[in-house]
């Protein structure tokens, strides 16, 4: 595979994945098969055993080594891939903590799966969700062009904040699904992104001790400067986080004025100008809304999609701002934090708390382990919720799209 | 020959006035380890006594890079480590994983097992004070049979510790050797020669008495670690160039 | 040809039937490949989640619309479905959700009528089995058709031309294998036997 | 004027002495030499050297005549134990205390 | 330690978790030491082998493995305990999700702690925070008495819905903190607490196959049955922990008959009635919470406190009701959904979002890494949050109490 | 003496119409361990190609109490279905924790040395089919060196397997052996004994020749493991009664 | 009438025969038993069975003469291949085959 | 005494400065324990996190209250002091924060006005050292007075009776050990010196 000429190849979204790892010339990579993920490892596997990747592929024992092997490589300065999915991102849990605390630029893709018990191989969102706090930028992608160009454009973001950020796509309707995607060419992506410096480089040069054990309270070094104590890392975590919102927003701009494509911001938007119902959704069930709010302006109901590119950062002024002229905005979440309700949903409600014009919101879980969507359903739970705006009913309990029970 | 004390390299690189209790016997292995290396290594080293040997932030109590890693992770980050320096082409680097019995032979086995396969190029250093000490003195899987422990309190630990450097020798490691704090220059001695050994992997496995751990005063340090040895509860060997 | 429509986006549905081993993903693939390069700007094709065990019952659907396409739910009514083993034509209900003058395109020796199969659609057979086992597409005594069975479905809808599908084949393949395989190809193509019935055009 | 001064986005230490602060106080037992039993000083000559080499806490310095540095020796009592030539022993640090 | 009379003991939080274990007659415990949970598994050790607990003591190698061992043991019938903090927790993050999906009913209590990266073993609330979406019920305990009388409570919730329980307690504020604790007898938690009888049994006479891959659809079984698919179990799932309020309010109603002790349902108020302003939070912070309502009453603002008792599930119509009369919900988060802002602020506005007398809100974070915090600080806090709402501004991002950046 | 074919019990546990691939090896040994345990066991199975074989809810191909469990807590579930019988008094049924290669050398080792260190009173039995098969024959710790798999797909395993009865060796464990899916009779006898061998941990590892994973034809299933016994690259052997 | 009639809350299966349907559709070639050539058949007593033996369906019956369950025999050859008579031969399933 | 109120619970704190090995995280849990029993219904006591390698500086802390304690956070402002080992007078700024009318008790064989110490709070000196050692609470060597200066605590504060001390040590140890304990206690309760100033009662 010669990489001279940007060009269009019909391929998978893993296939999308590791060529986006590949132009971004990741110099390490550790990963742990997984369905749906896998086919990302075998290809990079494949990259670096033809010479077409200039890389260390570490064939680890487990998820939490293959995040540990990242996190090794990137302090001392090396960039680093990773990918996983549902079980084998829970696996890796404490070291996603970890990569965000030590403040490590990695990229990871997470092709979306249900979580077990029981098993289920298929697609839903709980596996990144349930990682949602844990301070990674997390990005979603609508379909396998948005994959490979957040994958280049993720390396970016995290080595510009000093975050790490979590490629997220569906498996199996992404992951396993072919479709165009316009490959760049090498020369363009090394023109977007430059090489990978790191805040703090373990060198014997120059010895540190990196995350070391640190006291409630700031506390003095040797030469009198009163450093941080945990909170004040934690501050600067969460002040990093809040920066990225502005760097997600540049960074896409300088890909568009690279790569001549721009597919929206921390979020993006369809048909809402007008629009009195906004369907709101992360992933290619975003993508799906779009068909469906065609559907319903067809039957004459002024229907729009707000799509999450950025889930961490949460975009709440985005999102304030998209919504402000909408009456009814409808969540779809694959995933559900138990006891509550659907994550975007959740945040959504939290972000609007104090909006002038807060639209109703109403939530619906759907997609749960690969149970199929239709854009007919994405339909029919609008009229639902508008239904329910109509009754004037104040509260509404998420709703299940789809449930058999 | 073993390295006469006089010797024995000046230049220190752990540092006075840290952390580690009187008389700490690990203290005394690391320092000669330390010695070894002369300063050309890169350090993995997970939740430990040497945790907090090494201090808090932000001072550090040794001159060496080193990076805090996960309980379960040391191997796995040494490796990424290795496998950082070796895709930026930085080849004389030592780099060296160093962890507790209870973060080698428990939470920390199946990245060990890991790199052993995968043949990791740097030197995996298990540091022996047969129990959880920096939580508090709980049973692992090192302690020995019949040995009190916070976790074993009355009726005393069941079991037989796992023979992590015969585990190792099952996996074929290229060079394994034992030590003690006790025996400082042989020590310093098989860390050298595990520096040399390049390009595989290299696991150490040191004895490291630990009087509040195991209940003697301070000064006897030295003196446990030559008895363990003496009677043979410990061994001392070396294990190198299997296929 | 039929499309299935929400609205504006035509889209044509495509779901293949084969066996584990049969290769009924790759040609999914390989339709969309050769479609997008007959300027559909919008193609899809993806496996359905199954216990791929060699021999057991599989499928895998094709999109294929001017517009890029934007559903990716499983395709309840096709407008076209593909059968690489006519064994499955009873076992796997091959024909469910078929649109009313659709096609079914099927991998036999016989000729449509033959098939006795009823039903407000057309019908299409090939003997993609034959034109294989011609050319050489044998491994290990078994013929793979899915390649040949893209003539099929290009003489059956002149959607794609014989030449996208050796185009394809030849960014896919090594030069002796995408010959092969257009070979296949072209003699399944020329092999179609086509049953026009309901509103199918 | 915060914590931020100190730049460090993580946490990064540097090599400190006295980390765990003078740790010369923890000492209950001091360790007192005697130089006329002391091997090397009265050789003359380097050799011996077991304070130095056993010394946990890298406190002992192995010159003629041997010296401890007591603002951080934690008192262990290895070096006494170790000496062969019995040069050292520990001394109460706080006359409250039994030896 | 004999057992025949009701006493109150002064002990630490840790002493009364494995207490509150052993008069609950756990049979199997797995634990893995990490600071500042150790005492706890240190304890139990100790009752197992003076005989004062027949029960199966695991000492495992990893956190993985404990609540792999406990759900091993559940699934044949054995009441099952584990205890954790922070890593640990983040470690086990696979099986906690396992154990929900199997609806096994644990309990775990999880000793709240930091995560690193960098390593601190203080406590905050960022360990069990962070696991909030899994399935569990999770209970924060305000004291060492609350402590005790939820993991006892908590078999009972788990066994009634079948679902995991996590009872989540400070780190040594109060692990490590000795306090007047009235430990009952034996007898009476036996009357309290039936013998664990699972829903399904492993058992060679009846074999079953249990979390077995489930399909994205529904699928008849032998007997034409049609069975769930994944995505009903999981909503059945979260219907048991939608039902889980009920059963907790219920537990502990029966709790105060048999032991009379009544500290509040899902959630608990102090000077609520009249109070315009409500200090809400979860934990040992809460209980300092009415300490600052206290000073503040005394300087002339009516305050009060909401304490978090169940956060999963998260008591939406106890909230709305018990903020019903308040201006301003002032939340301190010990835990930070890193890129939005602290999960209890974000639960509660979502809650809030439809409520007819929507209260203003405003979020702090506060003791990260053990970070002190005082009373003082929270009167202080309050202050602040009183201003803002005077000023008339609308949005206010989140506090930060005693940051030193 | 090798129990003689028409001495095999007719009972049979694994049922058919399941989801192993044509002529899978796995599948031939399964059959003989549950006719050995006849009925009287419970199973903990993680991700791998029998979590395959066995079904899918709401249907089971075997006829066995099993719990599935998560790929890397096998021996870590069985041991809690071991406490827990035990703490319900149920002495009599055999556990059997029960995975592939990868759920063995791999993820799953740490439980697994845990539960040897712990003498947990259970067989583990590890199925070796030389690759992750479950997730599309990807390299694991236990695919010999030269194999050409999805991961190593063009230099093919630059590393050794590890060898895992060697290492459950180094454990000390009490009873060993090999077998492979050839031999269906030598297999039956090793369960039976382990069977027989209670309160302690029996290891089976138990080769599988996988046709699609391997690449040969579905027939030659049994041939191919004979051959890996006769030419020596599976030893076939009993270790029993150590200390 | 929905999925909660199956009364389960967690995934909990069943033994049945047929999981994977009738796993013989699976076949490419069949199993064609010449009793003729058939040790025990012939003898008349039981004796080989190795077709039995290593069946990995468990679709062959250890009986005189011997049968296969070809609803779900996969037609993977082993006991073709190991019939030491040469008393199993595979047919093609289908004409369209060769063999 | 004194009490540190937030307004209506008045609270008792106490703040212990020891080295690790001395049982100054032990005796302010005695005192607790000892001080409930005494109908304080409000007690609490916890370590100060730090390294705690024998010899290290620590501080533990005791809070007692007539109502349940609600406060959980660090002492600022100590009610009392008390210092288990003279040395830590001079490195550990053991008087840091300690409320004017306030108690400094101290372990040592010196007189309060010996100390040297100014400030706005009294002193209390007892050799608990030699009480120790009279009784035989030796442990290696070294003098284990943590349950001694109990009775300085008692002695001085009046909060607690030499009687309840003993009925805590019975609960807690065994009737030997409880014995030798009470003994050093109340041997030390009889050798505390008092300097009372500021406006401490
Ligand atoms: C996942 C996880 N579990 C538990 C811990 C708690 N922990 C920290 S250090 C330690 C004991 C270390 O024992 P060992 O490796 O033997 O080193 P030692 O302290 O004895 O020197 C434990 C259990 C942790 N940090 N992370
Ligand atoms: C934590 C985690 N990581 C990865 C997986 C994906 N996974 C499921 S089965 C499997 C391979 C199993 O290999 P092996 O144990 O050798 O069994 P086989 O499939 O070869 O029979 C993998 C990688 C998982 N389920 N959980
Ligand atoms: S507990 Fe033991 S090993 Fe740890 S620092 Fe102290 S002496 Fe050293
Ligand atoms: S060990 Fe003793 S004799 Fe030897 S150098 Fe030290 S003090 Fe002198
Ligand atoms: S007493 Fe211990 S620390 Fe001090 S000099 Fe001697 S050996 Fe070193
Ligand atoms: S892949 Fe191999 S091991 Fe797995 S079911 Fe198929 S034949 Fe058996
Ligand atoms: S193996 Fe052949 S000879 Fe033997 S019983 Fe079977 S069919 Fe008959
Ligand atoms: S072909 Fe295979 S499945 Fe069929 S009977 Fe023979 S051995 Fe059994
Ligand atoms: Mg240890
Ligand atoms: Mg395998």
């Amino acid at each position: 595979m010669g990489d001279d000429n940007s060009r269009t190849l019909i391929i998978t979204g893993n296939e999308a994945a590791a060529i986006g790892a590949r132009l971004s010339r990741v110099q390490v990579i550790a990963a742990y098969p997984i369905t749906p993920q896998s086919p990302v490892t075998e290809n990079l596997s494949q990259y670096v055993e033809k010479g077409e990747l200039d890389a260390q592929y570490v064939a680890v024992e487990s998820e939490h080594s293959a995040l540990s092997v990242c996190i090794g490589a990137s302090s001392v300065g090396a960039r680093a891939f990773t990918a996983t999915s549902a079980n084998g991102l829970a696996y890796m849990c404490e070291q996603i903590h970890w990569a965000a605390g030590a403040r490590l630029p990695l990229v990871m893709c997470c092709v979306n799966r249900a979580m077990a018990a029981p098993w289920n191989v298929l697609n839903d969102q709980q596996d990144s969700m349930s990682q949602r706090d844990a301070g990674w930028v997390q990005l979603f992608a609508r379909d396998n062009q948005e994959i490979l160009d957040l994958v280049i454009q993720a390396y970016k973001i995290a080595e510009t904040a000093y975050v790490p950020v979590m490629v997220c796509y569906d498996g199996y309707i992404l992951s396993h699904t072919v479709m165009p995607v316009d490959v760049p060419t090498q020369d363009d992506v090394d023109r977007f992104l430059p090489s990978y410096t790191p805040h703090t480089i373990l060198n014997p040069d120059n010895p540190r001790n990196l995350n070391q054990v640190t006291l409630a309270d700031p506390r003095v070094n040797s030469s009198g400067v009163l450093c941080h104590g945990y909170l004040e890392f934690r501050y600067m975590l969460e002040e990093a986080l809040h920066d990225t919102m502005q760097i997600i927003s540049d960074t896409n701009r300088e890909f568009t004025s690279v790569f001549g494509r721009n597919r929206g911001d921390l979020i993006w938007n369809y048909e809402l100008d007008d629009a009195d119902v906004a369907l709101l959704a992360a992933g290619s069930i975003a993508t799906q809304a779009t068909v469906a709010a065609d559907e319903l302006r067809t039957q004459g109901v002024k229907a729009g999609v707000i799509g999450i590119r950025s889930y961490r950062p949460f975009p709440k002024e985005a999102l304030m701002e998209a919504t402000s002229k909408t009456k009814l905005v409808i969540v779809f979440d694959k995933s559900l934090s138990y006891g509550n309700e659907g994550p975007i949903c959740s945040d959504l409600k939290s972000a609007l708390y104090f909006s002038e014009m807060r639209p109703m919101v109403h939530g619906y879980v759907a997609g749960l382990g690969g149970r199929d969507i239709k854009a007919r359903e994405l339909v029919e739970a609008t009229y639902s919720s508008i239904e329910w705006l109509k009754s004037g009913e104040s509260i509404k309990t998420t709703g299940w799209i789809n449930c058999q029970i | 020959m073993e390295t006469n004390v006089l010797d024995l390299p000046e230049k220190e690189y752990m540092l006075p006035g840290n952390r580690a209790c009187a008389g700490c016997g690990l203290a005394i292995a690391y320092r000669y380890i330390l010695k070894a290396l002369d300063g050309n290594a890169i350090f993995a080293v997970p939740a430990s006594c040497l945790t907090v040997l090494q201090g808090m932030y932000p001072s550090s109590s040794v001159n060496i890079p080193c990076i805090n890693v996960a309980f379960p992770s040391t191997a796995a980050s040494a490796c990424g480590v290795a496998a950082g320096l070796k895709a930026l082409g930085k080849k004389d680097v030592t780099v060296v994983a160093f962890a507790g019995d209870g973060g080698t032979y428990d939470i920390g086995i199946q990245g060990l097992s890991g790199v052993a396969e995968r043949g990791t190029d740097m030197i995996y250093v298990c540091y022996d004070n047969e129990a959880y000490m920096n939580t508090g003195n709980q049973r692992s899987g090192s302690t020995p049979l019949g040995a009190t422990t916070a976790t074993t309190p009355i009726l005393n630990k069941q079991q037989h510790a796992k023979d992590i450097p015969q585990i190792m020798e099952s996996h074929n490691v290229p060079y394994i050797a034992t030590a003690c704090a006790s025996y400082p220059a042989d020590l310093y001695d098989k860390v050298r020669k595990a520096i040399d050994k390049k390009g595989v992997l290299r696991y150490l496995h040191i004895l490291a008495p630990c009087p509040p751990g195991w209940g003697f005063s301070t000064k006897d340090t030295v003196k446990i670690g030559r008895l363990c040895i003496e009677s043979g509860m410990f061994a001392l060997y070396e294990n190198e160039d299997r296929n | 040809m039929n499309v299935n429509v929400l609205h504006d986006s035509r889209i044509c549905e495509i779901r293949w039937h084969g066996r584990g081993g049969q290769g009924a993903i790759t040609s999914a693939q390989l339709l969309a490949d050769t479609a997008y390069n007959e300027s559909f700007l919008g193609v899809t094709a993806s496996p359905t989640f199954g216990a791929e065990r060699r021999g057991a019952p599989i499928t895998a659907s094709t999109r294929l619309s001017l517009k890029p396409v934007r559903i990716f739910s499983q395709i309840e009514v096709p407008d076209i479905v593909i059968v690489l083993d006519s064994t499955l034509l009873a076992t796997a209900n091959a024909t469910q959700g078929l649109k009313p003058g659709g096609w079914l395109i099927v991998n036999t020796s016989e000729n449509p009528d033959q098939l006795g199969i009823s039903g407000d659609f057309s019908i299409a057979t090939a003997d993609a089995t034959f034109a294989a086992q011609k050319v050489g597409l044998v491994v290990s005594g078994f013929a793979m058709v899915n390649t040949a069975m893209l003539g099929a479905f290009a003489r059956t809808t002149e959607m794609i031309s014989l030449e996208s599908i050796k185009n394809t084949f030849m960014r896919k393949f090594s030069a002796q294998a995408a010959q092969k395989n257009y070979e296949a190809a072209s003699l399944t193509f020329e092999l179609t036997h086509l049953l026009r019935r309901g509103n199918g055009n | 004027m915060g914590t931020r001064d100190c730049g460090h986005i993580s946490a990064m230490a540097s090599p400190t002495v006295g980390e765990a602060g003078k740790t010369g106080e923890w000492r209950q037992l001091r360790p007192v030499i005697n130089h006329m039993k002391c091997i090397p000083a009265k050789k003359g000559k380097p050799a011996c050297f077991m304070c130095w080499l056993y010394c946990p806490e890298v406190v002992v310095k192995r010159s003629i005549p041997i010296e401890i540095d007591l603002t951080y020796c934690k008192g262990c009592g290895i070096c006494a134990e170790e000496c062969p030539a019995g040069a050292i022993v520990m001394a109460p640090e706080h006359a409250t205390q039994e030896s």
